[in-house]
């Protein structure tokens, strides 16, 4: 039986062993469960197979013989094509020019559309129960909501006519009869004889799709399983290792919830998000939780001000505030650390130093202009002790950083503001175990000096260990509270599933 | 920058840092020019001829410090009208000294504050209209040039104060004319500004990064807009030195000033999509240009060929280190 | 200047002239200027460089001297075409022109060849073209100028006698492939090879002053023995700056311009004690008026003197005298009040360009 | 596209027909300032019509719409022709030497002229797509290269353009100006263009360059493709040049490059890539060329006319910028 197999697959990004390793194989016929922590390493993996990058190590087999992959177009020279997390649709081009880019029939150069429209129109039609109105082949891509560039780009993707396909998060942003308009395709492709790696966050999905999977940590393979003979919980542990059980709850006591909210929101309005109220107590955490993508990170820019967003009202200990800016919430005493560390949070090219200086760097100048160098080399040499923040030196551009220790410069930087309420989106996406826990013994500390937080995560287990409260979003509206001992992992996935209701568990 | 930045440790990294630092690959090659020179054309590398050529590179060297900071502080930064401001500067200052050396301070003061009012609108017509730079610029050249035709009616009046001509043509301590300190001075304090003050922390912030900048409270727009009047006020005061060059005004004076202000940002290692660089390294690659042209002009060689070497020069100069990331990482 | 008042009266006369003169009406369209017309007449002028001292003083005249003829009812319509452009902008500037209903059309062209096609479509439509400044190949279009490679033989004639036979000099010359650049070394060279004097490299000072004293401070590091510089409008004052700079006014000669600033330098030279020579040939910009006064003629349909064309369509204008250290204390008394970058001029008067007339 | 204003909710969810509005609007600005300016035109030269100034206006348009095209291929790719105008002169110069006044030679000359540019955009596309120099300074390196090779080839202007070239540029054909016929050309040659899977990648790369290197899409090869095509449409450009003025320069089309930018912009294109039309550049060009037209014939002061042309420029792309970035939402 034909096989696509990846084995010995070695990548590192600067300081960043992604994969060490790593391999997988997948069958015609089959879909295959490629399954990981975030930053386990699943989408360099898969990249690898489509040709996106260059790995440091690798042997890719088809049918026994041996592939070289230098780019996407050898990978579609073998049909091997890929959905990415990040999609690949061209925001200025049409459905029909994206649903066939790269591949547009043409004779001598000029363009034949004629006859993959028709493919493309039938495309279409088929989507069209789950695409929403008004989406037609000479439609704009760029505006079109997330859900439907996710099927743009499976559609593109089939059109192809793969024989092995690649789903990276495919479904992340779809809604359930999109899901399972998706799952149908699949399935027609693997009845004739398409393998199918398929990644996923929600473990439903996989234990509906899946033939077998593979688990991947750190890098590393962990298991190959038959999905038939396993379930959920194996799964999870498999992916979380023994982290899901040594996960407690912490030392930390429950707040006092009588006194005033440090941070209280009424009535947030925002592209995204509709009409959400919360509050925050001193010492408190609150979680975020819920699908991502269900306006958690908007609800966090909204409130800092570093998005548009209409508030009836905002309190900061009492007093109503307004934020039109991320300045004003810093001057309030709030502090973000935002989701993508790399495009939001970090001065990439610029040295340790003044990443962690750029919040207060005014408050420490002489006159508030010129720069003491030694009250700077001090502060960030006291956050990096602080923090445990591995470095070179503090003149190396930040770059050279991991992941975990580049996203506590991003912590350190809030530190020096002394804030009274941090906003953390999803502080340890992509961060290694060591460096996770201390990141969440940082976000202890804070709580014990009377900051309220706010942590939005993808990570349920992350929830269930630090927050004391989680709110679930769904669709930009809090449509659920857990509080104290609810707070469990399981509790999370099932909100987050939104399959409380109908398995009528406790709330 | 780096090597600039931390104490020298004379590690076989370290040294490696220097040897691929921008700065020390244009510095060598501005050393290479007069050495050839002095081989091809005695008498290029005397004492006398690299403090002349010095001090003409002090005029693109002044009018490049609003460059390298708008440059830097990204976004596409670059200010195409750096040329026609510094001519429209030197028009000002001319006939506002009329040869005169009780209206110099004057002289100086409009000028620089016609220039600021032309990086204001070029800043604002940036940040908030959002037009990209490279277009508002460039409108704005011909809006000053405009200007200057309007103002002047066609012909340029007026004459240097003779205390600005003396200082820029006038050999002063060992033999190098006033400009040239003034252009260390420069040198010295807008490196150490960039380095050292909160706005040019500030302007390697937005830079670098403009949403991490405006998430961690760093005023984006105000910095922007700041570059931009940096850029039009350095350029009138370039202008202005160059007015004591020649003493007279002409209306296309500093004209082609504008691309060489880039050339030698880019070849002084300034990143051209900002965040990274600093001055020393533009003034460097003013004198590398300088040097270059002076060179092929005492060569004997045809303007063809003059213009062909630069571009050539520049294109391998940028090959060394102004390379972009590739698409399969 | 004095030139300029002798217009006022030369332009009475001439515009009594014509009213007396001209009563037969003129036919629009006429193939041919010398079919003569009474006017008024419409005037265009195209320059395609306006960012210059010295293409404004030539316009300047024009509109000075149109203005005379205006208020004598010869003309009634000045159309300017002047902004910057290249060869096909003027094309266009010229066009314009056409489109307006011009009479006459004074042209500083941007090239002597690449114009040729859109002067025939005017010339087609009747209309008078001259040009100044520079010479024009277009057989049917009249050149009225000074000849520059004369201008360049005249300064090397003065910087050879100053030099002496067998020096080495250098030169710092316009830009590298303009016309009036390549006309100036024609004249030059015969004149320094006659006199064995060797030109060690030729600079480019691109018609700039600034980049002139830059040149010229390269050369005098680089060939530190020369015994001159020969230079001309435009960068002599520069030239002259760099060798003030290099202590070198003693030894280096340097060729001169006509220009307030470099006047005024050389003035203070020779004031301050200094032997100082140099020459400024004249190269007025008063052409353009000049050129006006022959277009009124032509369209009031008299015919040119033969005799004095030269080459079938130029009006070769004699030299003025240059300024020497002989002349300079009197011509500077009479520019001092001037600025830097005024070009002393001449105009020629409305009876001396009839002289060129039958 | 078709999509009527009155419309579902569920299509307003979809943004079609907002979209539908928002999609014309920087289209709509462009075709507002061609019917402003022509009516302006017009309404001051009642002669526009006649066949002596269509000719002659469209004479003189044609070699910038050529060079707007060449920088529309090139700016929807996502980069950046500052050489477009050295290219020209080259092309023209390297055209009159081969033909040399022979009207039998004119196809040769064609020919030598689009192979100029070819390979002169080869060079541009080689050192931007796969020596990864930015564009914008890479371009400018390339620009004195190129300048300095047309002097190479003609030092000074002269030569001789073959009289077939220049009297059938003047003629017309049908009753129509072959001079309008050539503009007709450059959209119909873009038009065609733009039915090419290359011109349907060029956009795709100048939309995301990342995604579409994920798309299949060949960048690098993508990339040197549109310098090549640009290359191809300066040769185009000099050959308008030659016959619009019957002789070489190798100084012509010095400012072409940002006139062309301008063009550009004026056209809707998008400096950051992968949005708007060839046909827009065109549109663009001639709205450039009839305002100095324009003022001219609305007697403005000459000393005024580079004032006003620059703030009505300025204005105009901010507009079209401003505009143009409504389509993106």
């Amino acid at each position: 039986m034909a096989s696509l197999d990846i084995t010995g697959v070695d990548k590192r990004y600067g300081g960043v062993q992604a994969l060490k390793g790593a391999s997988l194989s997948v069958a015609e016929g089959e879909v295959h469960g490629l399954l990981g922590p975030n930053g386990s390493g699943k989408s360099t993996l898969n990249k690898v197979m489509a040709g996106a990058v260059r790995p440091d190590a690798a042997t890719i087999r088809l049918d026994g013989q041996d592939l070289r992959i230098h780019g996407p177009q050898d990978a579609h020279h073998h049909r091997i094509e890929s959905v990415y997390q990040q999609l690949s649709l061209i925001p200025h081009l049409t459905v029909a020019e994206n649903l066939v880019l790269g591949t547009e029939a043409a004779r001598a150069g000029w363009l034949t559309p004629k006859a993959q429209l028709v493919e493309v129109d039938a495309m279409l039609e088929r989507l069209s129960p789950v695409l929403g109105g008004g989406i037609g082949p000479r439609t704009r891509v760029g505006s079109l909501n997330p859900g439907t560039k996710q099927l743009l780009e499976f559609a593109k993707v089939v059109l192809r006519r793969p024989r092995f396909l690649v789903l990276d998060e495919a479904t992340a942003s779809l809604h359930r009869d999109q899901v399972a308009l998706l799952f149908a395709m699949v399935r027609e492709l693997t009845a004739e004889g398409v393998g199918v790696v398929f990644v996923s966050h929600r473990m439903e999905e996989v234990l509906d799709l899946c033939d077998r999977a593979t688990i991947i940590r750190n890098g590393l393979n962990v298991a190959t399983v038959d999905v038939k003979d396993t379930d959920e919980q194996e799964l999870v542990r498999l992916m979380v290792g023994d982290l899901a059980r040594a996960a407690g709850r912490g030392e930390r006591p429950a707040p006092s919830r009588d006194g005033q909210p440090v941070l209280s929101v009424r009535g947030l309005q925002a592209e995204g998000l509709a009409d959400v109220s919360l509050d925050v107590h001193p010492g408190e955490i609150v979680g975020l939780g819920g699908l991502q993508g269900q306006g958690q990170s908007e609800l966090l820019t909204g409130i800092f001000g570093a998005s548009p967003a209409q508030a009836e009202r905002i309190e900061v200990a009492g007093d109503p505030v307004e934020f039109r800016n991320p300045r004003s919430a810093i001057a309030a005493g709030l502090a973000l650390v935002p989701g993508d560390r790399a495009s939001e949070g970090l001065y990439s090219v610029r040295s340790i130093q003044e990443n962690i200086s750029t919040v207060t760097l005014g408050r420490r100048a002489r006159a508030g202009l010129v720069i003491d160098a030694r009250a700077e080399k001090e502060a960030a040499t006291s956050q990096v002790d602080a923090l445990r923040i591995k470095i070179g030196a503090l003149a190396d551009a930040v770059s050279t950083l991991s992941g975990g220790n580049a996203q506590k410069v991003v912590v350190a930087k809030w530190l020096l503001s002394e804030p009274r309420i941090v906003l953390l989106d999803d502080p340890t996406k992509g961060v290694d175990v060591g460096a996770k826990a201390e990141i969440y013994a940082i976000i202890r500390d804070l709580t014990a000096q009377g900051v309220g937080v706010i942590l939005n995560s993808s990570d349920d287990v992350e929830l269930a260990e630090l927050a004391d409260r989680v709110l679930v979003l769904y669709e930009g509206r809090i449509v659920q509270e857990l509080e104290g001992t609810d707070v469990t992992h399981d509790n999370l996935v099932a909100a987050a599933l939104r399959i409380s209701d109908d398995d009528t568990k406790e709330s | 920058m780096t090597a600039m930045q931390s104490p020298a440790a004379p590690t076989a990294a370290r040294w490696r840092a220097i040897v691929t630092d921008p700065i020390f690959i244009a510095a060598a090659v501005a050393v290479a020019i007069v050495l050839v020179g002095q081989l091809v054309s005695p008498g290029f590398g005397a004492y006398s001829q690299v403090v002349g050529m010095v001090r003409v590179a002090s005029f693109l060297g002044i009018m490049a410090i609003g460059q390298t900071i708008v440059i830097l502080s990204g976004g596409d930064g670059i200010d195409l009208s750096v040329g026609k401001t510094a001519t429209l500067g030197a028009i000002v200052a001319a006939r506002i000294m009329d040869g005169s050396d009780s209206r110099l301070l004057l002289g100086i003061l409009v000028p620089v504050l016609v220039g600021a009012v032309i990086g204001l609108v070029n800043g604002l017509g940036i940040a908030y209209l959002r037009i990209p730079p490279f277009v508002m610029t460039l409108g704005m050249t011909g809006v000053v040039a405009g200007i200057a035709l309007a103002y002047t009616g066609g012909a340029a009046a007026g004459r240097s104060a003779p205390a600005l001509t003396g200082l820029v043509n006038n050999r002063g301590l060992f033999d190098v004319p006033g400009v040239v300190y003034v252009w260390i001075v420069l040198i010295v304090a807008v490196t150490w500004l960039l380095r050292r003050s909160v706005a040019g922390w500030n302007i390697y912030a937005v830079g670098s990064n403009r949403v991490a900048a405006n998430l961690s409270g760093v005023p984006v727009r105000r910095n922007v807009i700041m570059a931009y009047v940096a850029s039009s006020v350095f350029a009138c005061l370039g202008g202005i030195l160059l007015l004591g060059y020649t003493e007279s005004v002409f209306l296309n004076l500093a004209d082609s000033y504008t691309l060489p202000t880039v050339a030698a940002v880019i070849i002084g290692g300034t990143l051209a999509s900002g965040g990274v660089g600093g001055y020393l390294g533009t003034a460097i690659g003013a004198l590398v240009l300088t040097f270059l042209t002076s060179l092929l002009s005492t060569m004997n060689m045809p303007e063809s060929w003059r213009t062909i070497t630069s571009g050539v020069v520049l294109l391998v100069l940028l090959g060394m280190y102004g390379r972009q990331r590739k698409l399969r990482t | 200047m004095k030139k300029s008042h002798a217009l006022g009266l030369a332009a009475v006369a001439a515009s009594a002239a014509l009213i007396s003169a001209c009563s037969a009406p003129a036919t629009s369209g006429s193939p041919a200027a010398s079919s003569g017309g009474d006017g008024p007449f419409t005037i265009g002028v195209s320059n395609a460089f306006v960012a210059s001292e010295y293409r404004t003083q030539m316009i300047d005249a024009i509109e000075q001297t149109f203005d005379e003829y205006k208020a004598e009812g010869v003309v009634d319509k000045l159309v300017m075409e002047n902004a910057d452009a290249d060869v096909n902008g003027q094309i266009q500037q010229i066009r314009n022109l056409i489109n307006q209903g011009v009479d006459a059309i004074i042209v500083d062209p941007n090239s002597a060849t690449a114009l040729s096609a859109v002067f025939d479509e005017a010339i087609s439509q009747g209309i008078t073209v001259i040009a100044i400044d520079q010479a024009v190949d277009s057989p049917d279009v009249l050149n009225v100028g000074i000849s520059q490679q004369d201008l360049g033989a005249a300064s090397a004639e003065w910087f050879a006698s100053a030099v002496g036979d067998g020096a080495s000099i250098v030169t710092v010359e316009g830009a590298a492939g303009n016309p009036a650049t390549d006309a100036r070394w024609a004249g030059a060279e015969p004149v320094f090879a006659e006199h064995n004097i060797e030109v060690l490299t030729h600079g480019d000072g691109g018609w700039d002053q600034a980049t002139g004293q830059t040149v010229a401070t390269d050369l005098l590091a680089t060939y530190p023995n020369v015994d001159g510089i020969w230079t001309y409008d435009g960068m002599a004052q520069g030239v002259l700056r760099a060798v003030e700079a290099a202590d070198k006014t003693d030894s280096v000669t340097v060729g001169g311009e006509a220009r307030v600033g470099f006047l005024r330098m050389w003035t203070d030279l020779v004031d301050s004690g200094s032997d100082f020579a140099s020459v400024g040939v004249i190269n007025p910009p008063g052409t353009g008026a000049t050129a006006l006064h022959f277009a009124i003629n032509l369209l009031q349909g008299k015919e040119l003197d033969q005799s004095k064309v030269t080459d079938g369509h130029s009006i070769i204008l004699p030299l003025d005298t240059p300024v020497t250290n002989d002349n300079l204390a009197d011509t500077w008394a009479g520019v001092s009040d001037q600025a830097d970058t005024y070009v002393l001029d001449s105009i020629l008067s409305a009876d001396e360009v009839a002289q060129y007339f039958q | 596209m078709t999509t009527p204003p009155q419309t579902t909710v569920g299509a307003i969810r979809d943004g079609s027909w907002q979209r539908y509005l928002t999609f014309s609007l920087s289209t709509w600005v462009t075709i507002g300032l061609l019917i402003v300016v022509t009516a302006l035109n017009v309404a001051l030269q009642p002669t526009f019509f006649t066949t002596y100034s269509l000719t002659s206006n469209f004479a003189t348009f044609a070699p910038l719409v050529f060079a707007a095209v060449a920088q529309a291929v090139v700016v929807i790719g996502g980069g950046l022709d500052l050489s477009i105008g050295s290219i020209v002169a080259l092309a023209s110069v390297v055209a009159l030497t081969v033909m040399d006044g022979e009207p039998s030679r004119v196809a040769i000359g064609v020919l030598a002229a689009i192979v100029t540019g070819v390979i002169a955009g080869a060079i541009n596309g080689f050192i931007v797509g796969v020596i990864r120099l930015q564009p914008l300074i890479a371009t400018f390196a390339t620009n004195s290269v190129f300048a300095g090779a047309a002097l190479v080839v003609l030092p000074k202007p002269g030569g001789m353009v073959p009289s077939t070239m220049t009297t059938g540029y003047r003629s017309l054909v049908i009753g129509i100006p072959v001079s309008v016929l050539i503009v007709v050309l450059a959209i119909v040659l873009y038009w065609l263009l733009s039915r090419t899977r290359l011109m349907r990648h060029i956009r795709a790369v100048g939309g995301d360059r990342s995604a579409a290197f994920a798309s299949l899409v060949p960048v690098v090869r993508v990339q040197m493709a549109s310098y090549i095509v640009a290359g191809a449409f300066a040769g185009l450009a000099a050959l308008a040049i030659l016959a619009n003025t019957g002789s070489g320069d190798p100084f012509v089309g010095s400012s072409m490059a940002l006139d062309s930018i301008a063009a550009v912009v004026l056209g809707g294109i998008a400096l950051a890539g992968g949005r708007g039309s060839g046909i827009g550049a065109v549109a663009g060009a001639i709205i450039l060329a009839m305002v100095s037209t324009v003022l001219s014939f609305m007697g403005v002061p000459t000393t005024w006319r580079q004032l006003a042309s620059g703030v009505i420029i300025v204005a105009a792309i901010a507009l079209s910028v401003v505009m143009s970035r409504k389509d993106q939402r």
